[in-house]
């Protein structure tokens, strides 16, 4: 069952993120995003990472990918002047993804992974599911990584203040002619 | 810290420097005459402190350096201090770079170059780093101290050149530049495979003479610091730089470069390159040998084709540099010996030329040699300094010229290296002979030709003055001083370069030199080149040596 | 259950790839911008799954700091597009080319 | 959880937050700019960057004062792992606070009179530089990874902080594109080393396995597992994006030139240098096992940042680019400098000299170039230089003193720097990336004298020049007096440290 389960939500989550890639409107390419992440959620259940899940939707799904959707309605840039990549340029990211392939490949079978007990994939449930507690979330937020939250708490300061800065209109926000 | 008088070197190492940062920092705030008398000061100190080391000159006779002393800044731990010091090879060009230096100086104050305090700092910071290298026992301020003396070099072509000097200034940065890097590598090679955990030449011998490096290692390090230095000696064929770069430059920065900047090279191979790795130096020699051949006879050529005195007087000095070579590349201590004397007494003559042929410029508006003519009648003196100039660059014994000596004793050594070389190098200086006498007959005598007539009805054409006399004077009087008395120099000389530069040869034949029963000595093999850091072997071939150099 | 930590990883490196992909051929900043998103999730599911079978917790906090840091890297990111959608009238790459000389 | 609640007290003791006091201050006095800019009335507000920059040079004073040594903390972990001080950690902060300084007075420099907020720039300011001293004394991924965002997100603002001009913008789109690339490769990274190395059934493998001691104990045990390796080379990209080593260098020239020129002095400074303090933690520290894979890896990638830098910079004619790349050339040496600390120990010192060399000259002549540029952003160009040094001395000489040690040429600062690293380069062996190293060196002099001769010889003027010239047309910002002590210091200091090193050199050998 979890098997059949993580077939289709791998499937889910792969599929769709092609499609973000393959698809020429802006707006569905957001909507195939929302699909994505909701399939990494998935995965994050399977992996009994619950809290995380909830987090993945609340956060990508809810607010991110939302509010992608709201600048590409925003922009409302017809794809009218669509440009297609150069050949160069496509034959140069097919070689790419082809590499990236392989390696991704290579790094699964990686003989160092298959380790005494990992040979045989183990089952879910050997080892403790600690992810799936909030309050282990809550206890190592404040001891071990105090420090790193407390940063990023200024990182979302800076973040704040930096859209507020390049989005906000000012009285004297005239146009200043770039130079071409 | 210090010993005896070795603040002295101090004093002019920093006293240039400090005067032209002063000069530089004040501007116009500092008043004509005061900043006259700075610039003033500072070249004259270093001169005054050179001939009185000369003077008080006696070598420890374990180490062969006088007045060392020691500042730490701070580098210690790649084993960098500042470490001053003179032995018998440093001191003729140390003497040479503060003589030159103020000769250099007094007729740039007088130059009339726009822009005054700023040209004139400009050269008090390349005094100060000339006086620096020759001084440095360490070889990282050694280096240091050049490129302090050939940036300002660049700036002077840049700014108060002559004809093409953006392109000349370009030329000379990027292949100087190239040479510096290629002699650093090489000194960084030493520095690293010698062990001794320090720059300083000393130390470095000292562990060198424990454990010999490698054929190759000493192959390779040798055949970087050669050609490092040999570009910025302007060897053949990486020369190309000089002529256009001396052609393009101010009179006073022609002087200095030319006359003393230009023998760092041939100083560095002759005081570091060849002592500390004696087996690269002998395999390389032989090749260095035919180079210094295409020196003297294809440059020499080149000179003769010349028709722009300053372009052939830049010419010549690339091509008497091919005799240092010759000199260096016997790799004994004849020849080594003949090499100092002949880069001292060159530098005082290639220095006093270009001084002469701005004053020549002056008086026909042209350096085109074929425009001049009949100059002698308006400027007998001025002929007579010019002749003397000539006269000791080819090196003819004429008036107890000190580049005589130097030629001499080369030929000597070359003889003892390889007979068939001193053929194509004595035939050097009939090419020498040639040129120089043309132009002295171009110039001075003969019938007046159209453009110098219409000069010399515009304006009085006037002989030496006082102002550019006082320079040459300078420079001639020392030049006739050690042609004279050349032991003044050789003994001094003789006590450092024999001990490194040792030679097998049975002390019969080298006295008899004058004879013709002379054998060239074999050199190659085991016996020929003993280790450079062996004591000095007290004995007949020492005195014997001596003899050839103080006749 | 067969399903095991390679199984994870592959879906990881896939996407991974697929984001890269796009990001390399799209040229509509938006949805370079979605790429992007899609590489950083790729690296949370890896983070996850080891996680997971290392039956450690550090893992799982990292994913909660990169989920907050993505969310940031996408309010700025997006405030910038729009600013220059504003004055250039186009958010695709190649046309925003003044900073070639 | 009563079995957590031990634990809980010891590493709440570990949280020693006197040792980042320093940082503390920072960010204390970022969040105080925001409430005076509420509370202040309005003709008041010019203040605030001064008491921006006033606070700041307390708190390198402090530093310098009290934290020189680590305050007591040298040598020591705190916040569970999550930092580790040492002296090249304390050196870093100095140099973090130095250049976060001269940023500052570059700003009020280049950004009076044009109409952006004042404020918000030093409070990002001040954050991202309490970040950066952070990043140098990290000792665990998570904390790297969150200094290292708040450093990118801040500069994602301050790149594009000239919201009304297009480039900026342009520019700043594509700094966060490439960076979030470069973002997403290095978690890949960290996800894979974090995977394998915590792996319960490895030999040497830890509980807690992206602290960097516990990675390297583990990675010693398995220098060659391939996913390490791969881990340890997608770490290596995101550090090289940082540091803008070939081929992650292509955002460098536009992110350059499009940035107000206070950002660009930033981004060409501390960004480059965080980079490398990273860069020396992680090489020496973590991956140190991996050496046979590690070394090559990173001579080949220097030996292209080197060439390609300065092949790049040969033919650039706007300033700012031309800083960019050959600024990438400089990437190139350092990261031999750093290949050579793995061998030679005292190397490391000469990375950090060389970074301070490089300080004092960047922003020499970042200095003199934001006098120069007037307010559309335009004047960053060669033909804007000429005759500069006839027409305002000052700006000239500072100009050729800061190219002159950016060149490597002595006496100046910036030959020190090569020199150690060549020597260090050398001892380690590495006598091709020296040649290659060489090699630049020499190319850089040709593209540097070039700026030089634009900016001096022309000031002599030929009849054939005047006709040549271009008249550029320039705007005249006066140096203040204090611009002129702090420029005049910047070429002053690098003169001093050419001739003599003595502190600082005493200071770095101590690491």
């Amino acid at each position: 069952m979890v098997d059949f389960l993580f077939y289709i939500f791998a499937t889910l989550t792969l599929g769709s993120a092609a499609m973000v890639v393959l698809s020429r409107n802006p707006v569905n390419a957001a909507m195939f995003l929302i699909v994505s992440m909701v399939g990494v959620a998935s995965l994050f259940v399977l992996l009994s990472a619950f809290f995380l899940a909830v987090l993945q939707v609340l956060v990508y799904a809810g607010a991110v990918v939302v509010l992608f959707l709201f600048v590409v309605m925003l922009l409302d840039e017809e794809d009218k002047r669509r440009v297609s990549p150069g050949k160069l340029n496509s034959v140069a990211s097919v070689v790419a993804l082809v590499l990236l392939l392989l390696g991704a490949f290579s790094i699964v079978i990686s003989p160092d992974l298959v380790v005494p007990g990992m040979a045989e994939p183990r089952t879910l449930g050997t080892t403790e599911a600690v992810g799936a507690n909030p309050s282990e979330y809550g206890y190592h937020l404040f001891t071990t990584y105090m420090l790193p939250f407390q940063v990023a708490g200024f990182l979302l300061l800076v973040a704040m203040i930096g859209v507020i800065l390049v989005s906000r209109k000012y009285r004297d926000d005239s146009e200043v002619p770039a130079r071409s | 810290m210090f010993e005896s008088i070795s603040f002295l070197i101090h004093l002019a190492v920093f006293v240039p420097i400090l005067c032209g940062a002063v000069l530089l920092l004040a501007g116009t705030r500092l008043e004509e005459l005061l900043a006259r008398r700075v610039a003033t000061a500072g070249f004259v100190v270093p001169a005054v402190a050179a001939i009185w080391l000369w003077w008080a000159f006696s070598p420890d006779p374990e180490t062969g350096y006088a007045f060392m002393s020691d500042l730490p800044t701070g580098l210690q731990i790649i084993g960098v201090s500042l470490k001053f010091g003179l032995n018998g090879i440093s001191l003729p060009l140390f003497v040479l770079a503060g003589v030159v230096g103020l000769a250099a100086g007094l007729y740039a104050l007088v130059s009339g170059a726009e822009r005054l305090r700023q040209y004139l700092s400009l050269l008090l910071v390349m005094q100060g780093g000339l006086m620096g290298i020759f001084a440095s026992v360490d070889v990282f301020f050694f280096y240091f101290f050049h490129e302090i003396a050939l940036i300002p070099t660049f700036v002077m072509i840049g700014i108060w050149g002559g004809r093409e000097r953006h392109y000349a200034a370009m030329k000379m940065t990027v292949y100087l530049s190239l040479g510096a890097l290629l002699s650093l590598v090489g000194l960084i090679a030493l520095y690293v495979q010698s062990g001794a955990e320090s720059f300083d030449i000393l130390s470095m011998k000292e562990q060198l003479s424990g454990q010999t490096l490698s054929t190759v290692a000493q192959n390779y390090t040798f055949a970087l610091l050669l050609f490092g230095f040999g570009i910025l000696v302007s060897l053949w064929p990486f020369h190309t730089w000089a002529a256009l770069g001396y052609g393009a430059a101010p009179t006073s920065a022609a002087m200095l470069h030319a006359g003393v900047l230009k023998k760092f090279g041939l100083y560095g191979l002759i005081q570091i390159g060849a002592p500390l790795l004696p087996q690269g130096a002998e395999n390389w020699m032989y090749f260095l040998a035919l180079l210094a051949l295409g020196n003297v006879v294809i440059i020499g050529f080149v000179t003769v084709a010349q028709r722009d005195l300053k372009q052939m007087i830049g010419f010549s000095s690339v091509m008497h540099m091919g005799y240092c070579f010759l000199g260096l590349a016997c790799l004994s201590a004849v020849g080594v010996g003949g090499a100092v004397i002949l880069m001292f007494a060159h530098g005082l003559t290639v220095a006093l030329l270009f001084l002469l042929g701005n004053c020549i410029y002056q008086r026909t508006d042209t350096f085109d040699m074929r425009e001049m003519g009949g100059l002698g009648r308006n400027a007998p003196v001025l002929a007579a300094f010019f002749v003397t100039a000539m006269l000791a660059s080819i090196g003819l014994p004429g008036p107890g010229l000190a580049n005589f000596w130097g030629e001499l004793t080369v030929f000597i050594g070359l003889w003892q290296y390889r007979e068939w070389m001193v053929v194509p190098a004595v035939f050097g200086v009939v090419i020498s002979a040639v040129y120089g006498l043309r132009a002295v007959g171009n110039i001075f005598f003969g019938e007046p030709t159209e453009s110098f007539r219409s000069v010399a009805a515009e304006r009085k054409i006037s002989d030496i003055q006082s102002h550019e006399r006082t320079p040459a004077l300078v420079l001639l009087l020392l030049l006739i001083l050690v042609g004279l008395w050349p032991r003044s120099l050789t003994d001094a000389i003789d006590q450092s370069v024999s001990p490194i530069y040792q030679v097998t040869v049975p002390s019969e034949e080298v006295s008899a030199a004058g004879d013709a029963g002379i054998r060239p000595v074999a050199l190659s093999g085991e016996e020929g080149l003993p280790s450079c850091c062996a004591p000095p072997r007290p004995g007949p071939e020492n005195e014997a040596s001596a003899n050839v150099l103080s006749p | 259950m067969n399903i095991g930590i390679m199984d994870f990883l592959a879906t990881s490196a896939l996407l991974f790839a697929i984001g890269f992909f796009g990001i390399l051929v799209r040229r509509n900043t938006l949805v370079v911008y979605m790429c992007l998103e899609l590489m950083l999730n790729a690296v949370t599911i890896a983070l996850v799954a080891f996680s997971r079978y290392n039956g450690t917790m550090d893992g799982n906090v990292f994913v909660f700091f990169i989920i907050t840091v993505a969310a940031a890297e996408v309010a700025v990111g997006l405030a910038i597009i729009v600013a220059l959608f504003r004055r250039r009238h186009t958010i695709q790459l190649p046309q925003l080319n003044l900073l070639k000389h | 959880m009563n079995e957590n609640l031990s634990p809980f007290k010891e590493i709440a003791a570990s949280n020693q937050w006197s040792a980042i006091l320093p940082e503390i201050s920072l960010a204390v006095l970022a969040l105080g700019l925001l409430v005076l800019e509420v509370f202040f009335p309005r003709h008041r507000r010019i203040l605030i960057p001064r008491i921006a920059i006033g606070g700041q040079l307390v708190v390198l004073a402090a530093v310098l004062l009290f934290y020189r040594d680590g305050a007591g903390f040298l040598g020591q972990e705190t916040f569970a792992g999550m930092l580790f001080h040492d002296q090249a950690g304390q050196a870093m902060r100095v140099f973090f606070l130095l250049s976060s300084l001269l940023v500052g007075y570059l700003a009020t420099v280049s950004l009076a009179g044009k109409p952006v907020p004042k404020v918000e720039f030093f409070h990002i300011l001040l954050v991202v530089t309490a970040a950066l001293m952070l990043l140098a004394q990290s000792n665990h991924f998570v904390m790297f990874f969150i200094a290292l965002e708040t450093v990118t997100i801040g500069f994602y603002v301050l790149v594009s902080y000239l919201r009304y001009q297009s480039i900026s913008l342009e520019a700043g789109l594509k700094y966060l594109i490439l960076s979030g690339v470069s973002t997403a490769i290095l978690l890949f990274g960290i996800a894979l080393l974090y995977g394998i190395a915590g792996n319960p059934l490895l030999a040497g493998a830890s509980p807690d396995p992206m602290n960097f001691g516990a990675l390297n104990a583990f990675l010693k045990n398995h220098p060659e597992n391939s996913l390490a390796l791969a881990g340890m080379a997608m770490v290596i990209v995101g550090v090289g994006f940082k540091i803008a080593a070939f081929p992650f260098q292509i955002w460098v020239p536009d992110v350059y030139q499009g940035a107000s020129t206070p950002v660009t002095a930033f981004l060409a400074v501390a960004s480059k240098a965080a980079g490398f303090a990273v860069l020396l933690i992680l090489v020496l520290k973590v991956f140190q096992p991996m050496e046979a894979v590690l070394v090559p890896l990173l001579s080949v990638l220097a030996a292209l940042t080197i060439l390609f830098g300065n092949i790049a910079a040969l033919t650039q004619r706007n300033t700012k680019r031309l800083m960019g790349l050959s600024g990438v050339a400089h990437a190139g040496y350092l990261m031999v400098g750093v290949i050579a600390s793995l061998y030679v120990p005292w190397a490391q010192g000469a990375v950090l000299f060389y970074l301070f060399a490089y300080l004092l000259a960047s922003f020499a002549v970042f200095g003199v170039m934001a006098h120069l540029s007037p307010e559309d952003g335009t004047g960053d160009e060669l033909d804007d230089y000429l005759s500069l040094a006839g027409d305002r001395p000052f700006l000239g000489a500072v100009l050729v003193i800061g190219l002159g040690s950016l060149a490597g040429i002595p006496p100046l600062a910036g030959f020190i720097g090569k020199l150690l690293i060549f020597v260090a380069a050398f001892q380690a062996g590495l006598y091709w990336l020296l040649g290659v190293a060489l090699f630049g060196v020499v190319l850089s002099i040709y593209y540097y004298f070039g700026w030089i001769r634009s900016a001096v010889f022309r000031y002599w003027k030929t009849a054939d020049d005047e006709a040549e010239d271009k008249q550029p047309s320039r705007e005249r910002r006066e140096v203040t007096p204090v611009g002129r002590w702090i420029l005049g210091g910047l070429a002053a200091a690098t003169v001093v440290l050419g001739f003599f090193q003595g502190p600082l050199s005493t200071w770095l050998e101590r690491l």
